[in-house]
């Protein structure tokens, strides 16, 4: 027996086209896409509508707490342990500074990183695309658009059709 | 019509196989191999070097009192600078939207790894305990003492840690885009596995590739400060004491510059190497190299007028201390390190004024050696000219390398190429997706025009 | 194409990723525990004496004063181990053929040495003063523990760097009047607070900063 | 801090290294190809287990943990007045050429570990010299010798007791018919009277003396005076003129002289100050220290004492002075004239007769109070070494007992002592070590150390102090007094303490005087009477000047005649003027050099000397060539006490013999010529760096209350950190330092500073704390030397603490840059940032596998660094420490002057003064305020605490 696809995937040869089918998929009133390609497609993200500046934000905290956590332990250990260094100041700044700064660099950097790999849900080795036969292209020089099952809209017949219409070079079903 | 990074004729899937075949189907075994073998060999060098050094104490290096920094220090600033430009390149030059960095950044950020591993051991080989260098850390320690802010060197390690953690990971969420086109290239089960576990599972899937963007940006965009500080803190190591020849407000920018002007250097030559090596014309063109040797020139003249400035620096302090120092780098018994320094980073370079040696490949090689060799001699010229001969002359002293001093150093080579030669036979070496897009873009404006 | 990866090797691949950061992070903690347990500190730690010698019997039930042994105590750095003459001085009236004390009689037969072990010793680079602390007014009890109270002598504080610390950088708690400093059952006053500053003032009781200079201790 | 090597695994791990290291092929090829491995690879077997030593202690990763506790063995019966840890202090004496030098030993545990001057003791006012300081090493010497020895094999002494009284019976039935002893210089009243009985008894028996710092004949003194003492009082001087005569220079004297002269310099007015003119053959202390000097042939000071001599109206005129010559005699002749009765007219030791009878008599026409003529202070001998080598070919000898003189090496060279001794029966050594002439005697006797045995000595001015033993002595010798009294009793002889009582037990009859003396450290009243002495006129012959080269001969600057030649704190000792080490130079003066094509570099590399060879009456020496500025021209000098063989393990070998030069008929000069020969020598020197714009760092005023404008309190941006009630601080006066080096190394002594050998030294690691600048200025050819004590500055705004990661350099409120070796990982910054350069770095593990004896030395205060460390002047911090828990105790506050660092201690001319800045009224404070204090390098704005007193270099006076 066929069971239900996850979704649908389908295949052309350059970004122009594949965006083009996005944006009549959406015009079609299909939400849940997805598109597979080889390197970032300009204008992909506003096709599909992706806003997502939770990285940035990301960044913007790590940072912060990356400068103050450091500032907070320099502060600490010269008031624990309160030393004359060469006749400076217990709490120098501009020296301080300086390592903060590194720290606040560090947490900048990794915290949207991290971020970034848990939102993507990497690392997934796993996933159901995979086992569709002509998918590997997708990291070479193929674009595909795929519509998940999900979709309200979502029709294993009428979704195929409608896909058939924007002349791909192939349609596959996504099997679990 | 300006000149393009990659030629039309290019596929997409040829850039996939061009740089996939490198670790997939090793083009050039057998000359991979020896150098493999030579570098491991270094390595051991290197290993019998420390086990002695730490037998018996840093006292088997040719140091003393006042010359108690000198090649260990002076390799720290070398390789740090070397590693700048891997990040410059990739950050600054993706800021700025230059495509023809896509071609350059991967092994240059691999280089810079490697080098910036290097800079690191050498501080740390050079202390007199260094079982203990965990002090310098802030732990809760039974001894209740803390490490001190205030030093420069507290601040280097610091830099040096960040500095190493952010180019390993900007290096790697690069990569794993490229890592999953060779997982899907592969046909054995064994590269199957090794790249699919790296690539973590990358799909390529839009939501990825935006969220993908913004990451990568936002961290070159913070990756250009922090080169920035990385060697002006280096810079600060010697500027921050009172020593004539350090104690000058010109060293932070002069020691960035010197190091982006190394560090684009030894990019030249790796990548003239690898481009003869992996038959990689097609993506590392004449026209890569041009622009690189531009590049080079450029921050080579920014470089010179650094020690323009610093001569004029010291002779306007009007200071005797100084102007001693000037005098003694220009003719003291170190002198050959100062006129090394400046012959071999600026004579040579001049060349590249022309189109012809800009594209020669063997003439840009061994200009950006001279390079290389140059600044090797100005971190050693602007250590041992200031220590040897400070203030008192009762105090001055003389530092001749010790047979130790050359065997660390040499075994330290080894140290940096082993984990390079390991790259470039395992990961792809050139970005294939940022090349891909470039490529496209190209075919879009050949399309319109 | 196929699958490389079966379903579970996600589950498996970011288990094993947790498990190296756990671990990474978790031998960190594990370090400074260990640097804190009695292994690293020798808390508790009963070195085995030529003689079974118990503090608690002769200076907790026969009350027999620590000076009467350790004579140098408030005179020298080192508080000083009593000669087997000191020991015989009694003993050869009391207990004069008891078995435990057999090494103790042979040495002053033989005129050998008993050799015993300490139980606390600071490294050479560390210079603690019996004297200066006998004199002003910090017990015995303050590093040393109820001695009084052991039948066979063993490390009662773990004397870190830290544990000076504590003490150097508040030392008015740990102040009790000269004639005090050898009773293990004085009590404090009702006003301490009182006392202590009092005490401050007449033993002439240095800043915090000047206890804490590395010169106090390290030369 | 290191953990020990226990051997076996470590030793057979490195045992292919060091065979390697062995064999000649391999050593070639790595000498060609990597002459630094090729220096490493020569690691003798200490080196490779202090290598192992440290690679374990690389293992041990331990970090602050306390050592595992160790076992405490108290006595069975504790001797009265034993406290753990107590310190003692002994009045004694150690010795300098035969005369005391008062000390107050410091004991810890029955051991001594410093030496301190006597405060009480007349001649020496608590000061010491280098030599004194450095006698207590000597104590130490793992090569001594340590037990009788007959033809070399270890003997007993109870053979040597049998043998001594069959001599002895045989001796006194002929009345000791060729019997001689020869006998290094001594003042010991015991021994000059136990010889008196003893020729009493043997009344053939002849004494002759040894002492090749005076010559081997007859000596020129007692010739032209008579046997009397000269002694210098230069604190009556106002105007000295000293021909050849270093009496600044290292000899027993050398510190009473110090101190005269410093009683007038410094803060004296420009009335009242010393001034000194010097005509002297070859660069001294004395002449680095004289206003008026000039360099001018050993052949031409007869001249210029004769022309001297003529102004004042006692020799004839002399002729032929040069213009340079002339105008020095003229203004030195001028100054003597002046300043009649304050005058002094002074003439090598070595100088001949008739100079010493022409100075006498101008100081008796002057009516000098600045020199003092007393009875004999030293033994006076029967006869001289030559007589004694004559009668010896003439068969006359029958017995040689040889006390302390050492003829084999320090003989003159004409003479084949080797060769001569061996005709006679019978030859007796008694010495300190088992040296070369030891080695051809038939019995050697090893003797103690002044500080291990009861004996007596006088200082220059002829107080006696009686030597009492501070430590039970570490080998089985017998003192010179017991073998004495050994020739007149066939009992086993009496032990030194007995026959020292017995001398001075009718002066001290009761035990309360005795234990008075013993206590203050000298017999009240003992000083020497003076003499009349009537100068037997002799006339100075002056003859021409000889051609070719003049060679003076002199003994080495630290270790003079070579009997210090084993003890590595002189060897270590930078010379004062060249600053070299381990080593003796041929110094010439810069103009000869550049006729040989050699010349002065002014990089630190130059302490690559190119060869050069001596020679005379074709006995020829190969050293080192050293450019000597104020060397006159046409002169090489060379210096005795290198090129041993028979001394130990430090001194053997290294340097060469200038005795090879000497003839017994003119022992300090000879003629010869010079031959650049190729090869260079690798000569370690801790300032190689011959600068002639000196000043800035010594800067001059024209008097003392004459005020010098350098910074000490820069302006800072910081708020000024511990304004406490203690603020220690140190002031050095230039104008009285002479650069003698006793603080260095007294501070050796205090602080367990290592000695490291001539290589570190050479590599530049050499680990003194306290350094003397040597500066030049004017030219090259008569430079003005000035000398600068570079102890730590304990800077207020230090750059080293600012740079320490670590907290291991910290500043203590009372204003100690502290230095906390267990804290500190080595990274160097501090010293890369310290603009004096005064901290030191142990590069390899220095202390480890030191011999037990050292380690006996070792200050118990002082913390022995580990490798790795960083170290550096602490001001003594353990004396301030000791000080001021003492006072804490008992509640009450250090007063001035309770705390000298080591270095103060031992300065002669009191040129250093420690104390705490915070109290007005301390002696540094009030220094600190004189119109000449001045901060070195004070516009980098460190703040220091250690501040300088300019130097005074008043106008020329008109005479």
């Amino acid at each position: 027996m066929v069971e239900k696809p996850l979704g649908i995937l389908a295949e052309f040869d350059n970004q122009d086209r594949l965006l083009d089918a996005a944006k009549a998929a959406r015009n079609e009133g299909y939400r849940s896409l997805d598109a597979f390609t080889p390197f970032p497609v300009e204008g992909m993200s506003e096709v599909l509508r992706i806003r997502d500046h939770r990285i940035g934000w990301l960044s913007v905290i790590g940072g912060f707490a990356g400068f103050f956590g450091m500032l907070l332990i320099q502060l600490y250990v010269n008031a624990d342990f309160p030393l004359d260094v060469g006749g400076r100041p217990i709490l120098a700044w501009p020296a301080f500074f300086v390592v903060d700064f590194e720290i606040m660099v560090l947490g900048a950097v990794l915290t949207p990183i991290i971020g970034m790999f848990y939102l993507d849900g990497l690392p997934q080795l796993y996933h159901p695309l995979f086992s569709t036969p002509r998918f590997s292209l997708a990291s070479d020089d193929r674009f595909f658009l795929y519509i998940d099952a999900s979709d309200p809209k979502f029709d294993k017949e009428s979704t195929r059709a409608f896909l058939r219409s924007l002349e791909p070079a192939t349609i596959e079903d996504v099997i679990e | 019509m300006v000149e393009r990074a990659l030629p039309l004729d290019e596929t997409l899937h040829e850039i996939s196989v061009d740089v996939g075949r490198v670790p997939l189907r090793f083009p050039a075994r057998v000359p991979w191999a020896i150098a493999m073998v030579l570098s491991l060999m270094l390595v051991g060098l290197f290993l019998v070097s420390i086990t002695y050094l730490f037998a018996r104490g840093v006292g088997v290096w040719g140091l003393n009192i006042p010359v108690n920094w000198a090649f260990a220090i002076h390799l720290y600033v070398w390789w740090l600078g070397l590693g700048h430009a891997g990040t410059l390149i990739s950050a600054m030059l993706l800021l700025m939207g230059q495509d023809w960095r896509n071609s350059l950044n991967r092994f240059a950020e691999a280089m810079t790894l490697c080098a910036v591993v290097c800079a690191g051991i050498e501080p740390i080989i050079h202390l007199g305990r260094p079982w203990f260098f965990y002090w310098m850390f802030p732990y809760p320690a039974t001894m209740g003492v803390w490490p001190q802010f205030r030093s420069p060197l507290e601040w280097d390690i610091w830099a040096v840690l960040t500095y190493l953690t952010v180019s390993l990971v900007f290096w790697y969420i690069g990569l794993v885009p490229d890592l999953a086109t060779v997982r899907d290239r592969a046909r054995r089960r064994g590269w199957r596995v090794f790249f699919g576990i790296f690539s973590l599972g990358w799909r390529g899937s839009a939501l990825h590739w935006d969220r993908w963007r913004r990451c990568y940006r936002t961290v070159a965009v913070i990756a250009v400060p922090l080169v920035v500080s990385v060697h002006s803190e280096v810079s600060l190591l010697f500027a921050s004491g009172q020593i004539p020849g350090w104690h000058s407000t010109i060293f932070p920018p002069y020691f960035v510059l010197g190091a982006a002007f190394s560090g684009f250097a030894m990019v030249a030559m790796i990548a003239i190497v690898m481009r003869h090596t992996f038959q990689l014309g097609d993506l590392v063109t004449e026209r890569h190299l041009d622009v690189l040797a531009k590049v080079l020139l450029a921050s080579g003249l920014m470089t010179a007028y650094g020690y323009v400035f610093e001569v004029w620096d010291g002779l306007y302090s009007g200071n005797v201390h100084e102007i001693a120092t000037i005098h003694d780098r220009f003719f003291g018994i170190y002198a050959w390190s100062f006129w090394g320094a400046v012959f071999f980073n600026f004579v040579p370079l001049q060349a590249l004024w022309l189109r012809s040696v800009r594209r020669n490949t063997v003439l840009l090689f061994l200009i950006a050696t001279s390079v290389v060799v140059g600044m090797w001699m100005e971190r050693y010229m602007i250590l041992t000219t200031s220590l040897y001969k400070d203030f008192l002359p009762s105090s001055f002293g003389i530092y001749h390398a010790s047979f130790w001093d050359w065997s660390t150093y040499i075994g330290m080579i080894g140290v940096f190429f082993t984990p390079f030669l390991l790259f470039v036979r395992y990961i792809p070496s050139i970005s294939i997706f940022e090349d891909k897009e470039v490529l496209a873009r190209e075919h879009e404006e050949s399309g319109n025009g | 194409m196929a699958q490389v990866f079966s379903r579970s090797a996600d589950t498996r691949f970011r288990a094993i990723v947790l498990a190296i950061l756990a671990l990474s992070i978790g031998s960190l903690f594990v370090a400074g525990v260990y640097a804190r347990s009695q292994y690293m500190t020798d808390v508790a730690r009963t070195p085995l004496q030529p003689v079974p010698f118990s503090h608690k019997h002769h200076a907790g039930e026969l009350g027999i004063d620590c000076r009467y042994c350790h004579t140098d105590v408030e005179t020298s750095a080192g508080a000083g181990m009593p000669s087997t003459h000191v020991c015989m001085s009694c003993h050869s009236q009391l207990w004069t053929n008891a078995a435990i004390l057999e090494p103790v009689r042979q040495s002053l037969a033989q005129d050998r040495s008993l050799v015993w072990h300490r139980v606390i010793r600071v490294p050479d680079y560390v210079y603690f003063r019996h004297d200066i602390h006998i004199a002003k007014g910090v017990a015995c009890v303050e590093c040393h523990g109820r001695i009084d109270r052991m039948p066979l002598t063993y490390r009662a504080k773990a004397i870190t760097m830290q544990f000076c610390l504590d003490c150097h950088r508040d030392p008015a708690p740990r102040l009790r009047p000269r004639n005090a400093v050898l009773d293990f059952d004085w009590k404090p006053p009702a006003d301490s607070k009182a006392l202590e500053q009092k005490l401050v003032r007449l033993y002439k009781i240095h800043s915090p900063e000047a206890l804490t200079q590395c010169g106090v201790c390290h030369r | 801090m290191s953990a020990r090597a226990p051997d076996g695994t470590g030793r057979r791990w490195w045992q292919s290294l060091e065979e390697l290291a062995g064999s000649e092929s391999f050593a070639e090829t790595i000498k060609a190809e990597f002459p630094s491995l090729f220096e490493m690879a020569r690691v003798d077997r200490r080196e490779l287990l202090r290598v192992m030593g440290a690679s374990l202690a690389l293992a041990g990763v331990t970090g602050c943990k306390p050592a595992k506790s160790d076992d405490a063995v108290p006595f069975v019966n504790r001797p009265p007045g034993f406290e753990e840890g107590r310190i003692d202090h002994y009045a004694t004496a150690v010795l300098t050429d035969g005369f005391a030098q008062p000390v107050l030993a410091t004991t810890v545990a029955g051991r001594p570990i410093k030496l301190e001057g006597n405060p009480e003791h007349p001649a020496s006012r608590g000061a010491t010299s280098f030599l004194t300081q450095a006698a207590l090493l000597d104590l130490y010497d793992p090569d001594r010798s340590q037990a009788p020895l007959l033809r070399g094999t270890t003997a007993d002494w109870a053979d040597f007791d049998a043998q001594m009284q069959r001599w002895g019976a045989a001796w006194r039935a002929n009345g000791g018919a060729g019997v001689r002893l020869l006998i290094a210089p001594t003042t010991s009243p015991t021994l000059i009277r136990q010889i008196e009985q003893l020729k009493a008894a043997l009344p053939k028996l002849r004494v002759h003396l040894f002492d090749p710092l005076t010559g081997y004949g007859a000596d020129p003194v007692t010739e032209a005076l008579g046997a009397v003492q000269p002694l210098l009082r230069l604190e009556n001087a106002r105007a000295v003129v000293s021909l050849d005569d270093d009496f600044l220079g290292a000899g027993p004297a050398q510190v009473a002289n110090a101190g005269g002269w410093a009683k007038r310099r410094g803060d004296v007015p420009n009335a009242e100050r010393i001034r000194l003119y010097m005509a002297e053959a070859t660069p001294t202390l004395t002449g680095a220290n004289a206003q008026h000097r000039i360099g001018v042939r050993p052949s031409r000071v007869p001249l210029l004492a004769a022309a001297i001599g003529a102004k004042l109206g006692i020799a004839g005129p002399a002729s032929g002075l040069t213009a340079e010559e002339f105008g020095w005699v003229n203004s030195a002749a001028a100054a003597l004239l002046a300043n009649r009765g304050k005058a002094l007219l002074t003439v090598g030791r070595h100088s001949p007769a008739p100079l010493h009878s022409l100075a006498a008599s101008v100081n008796q026409r002057l009516e000098s109070s600045a020199i003092e003529y007393l009875e004999p202070i030293a033994l006076v001998p029967d006869a001289s070494y030559l007589d004694l080598v004559r009668d010896i070919e003439s068969g006359q000898v029958a017995a040689l007992f040889m006390f302390g003189a050492n003829p084999a090496y320090a003989g003159p060279a004409d003479i084949d002592f080797a060769a001569v001794a061996r005709r006679i029966p019978l030859t007796v050594h008694a010495g300190i070590h088992y040296d070369e002439t030891a080695a051809i005697s038939a019995w050697h006797l090893p003797v103690p150390h002044p500080l291990e045995d009861w004996t007596d000595a006088r200082s220059i001015d002829g107080v006696a102090t009686i030597i009492q033993p501070v430590v039970q002595p570490l080998y089985d010798t017998r003192s010179l007094h017991t073998l004495l009294a050994g020739f007149m009793t066939d009992e086993p002889p009496p032990d030194a303490r007995a026959i020292v009582r017995q001398h001075w037990a009718e002066r001290l009859a009761d035990e309360n005087g005795w234990n008075a003396a013993l206590k203050m450290g000298f017999v009240a009243g003992t000083a020497a009477k003076p003499a009349t002495v009537s100068p037997r006129p002799m006339p100075i012959e002056v003859q021409p000047p000889p051609g070719g080269i003049e060679i003076v001969i002199r003994p080495d600057p630290t270790i003079r005649d070579g009997a210090g030649a084993n003890n590595g704190w002189l060897q270590e000792l930078p010379k004062p003027l060249t600053k070299v080490t381990w080593d003796n130079i041929i110094a010439i003066s810069p103009a000869t050099a550049r006729s040989f094509g050699i010349a002065a570099s002014g990089e630190p590399a130059s302490n690559r000397c190119p060869m050069i060879e001596v020679e005379s009456g074709g006995r020829t020496v190969t050293g080192p060539a050293w450019v000597m500025p104020g060397q006159p021209d046409d002169v090489a000098t060379v210096y005795l006490g290198y090129g041993r063989r028979g001394v130990g393990r430090v001194g053997n070998g290294i340097g060469h013999d200038a005795y090879k030069l000497r003839t017994a008929a003119a022992p300090w000069t000879a003629t010869g010529t010079l031959l650049a020969v190729p090869g260079m020598a690798v000569v370690a020197t801790t300032q190689t760096h011959h600068r002639l714009e000196g000043g800035e760092e010594v800067p001059f005023v024209p008097a003392a209350d004459a005020r010098y404008g350098g910074a000490t309190d820069g302006e800072s941006i910081y708020p000024r950190w511990n304004e406490g009630e203690r603020a220690w601080g140190m002031v050095i006066d230039t104008d009285l330092c002479i650069g003698c080096n006793a603080c260095i190394t007294a501070c050796q002594a205090e602080n367990n500073v290592p000695v490291v050998g001539k290589k570190q030294v050479y590599e530049g690691r050499e680990m003194h704390w306290l350094r003397v600048g040597r500066l030049y200025t004017g030219q090259p050819d008569n430079p003005g030397t000035m000398f600068q004590p570079i102890p730590c500055m304990h800077c207020e705004q230090a750059p080293c603490e600012m740079g320490c990661p670590v907290h291991a350099t910290v500043h203590s409120p009372d204003g100690l840059n502290l230095m906390v070796y267990n804290r500190c990982i080595g990274t160097r910054t501090c010293s890369s940032y310290c603009p004096y350069k005064v901290r030191r770095f142990n590069w390899f593990d220095y202390t480890t596998d030191a011999p037990p004896s050292i380690e006996a030395q070792r200050n118990p205060d002082v913390t022995v660094r580990g490798r790795g460390v960083m170290e550096k002047c602490t001001y003594c911090i353990q004396r301030i420490r000791g000080c001021a828990v003492a006072a804490d105790i008992d509640n009450r506050e250090i007063l001035d002057g309770d705390i000298k660092t080591a270095c103060q201690q031992a300065c002669p001319t009191n040129a250093i003064v420690f104390g705490n800045l915070a109290d007005a009224g301390s002696a540094a404070a009030k220094r600190r305020a004189s119109p000449r204090n001045y901060a070195l390098l004070g516009e980098l704005g460190t703040r220091p605490r250690t501040t300088y007193l300019a130097r005074i270099e008043e106008g020329e006076e008109q005479a």
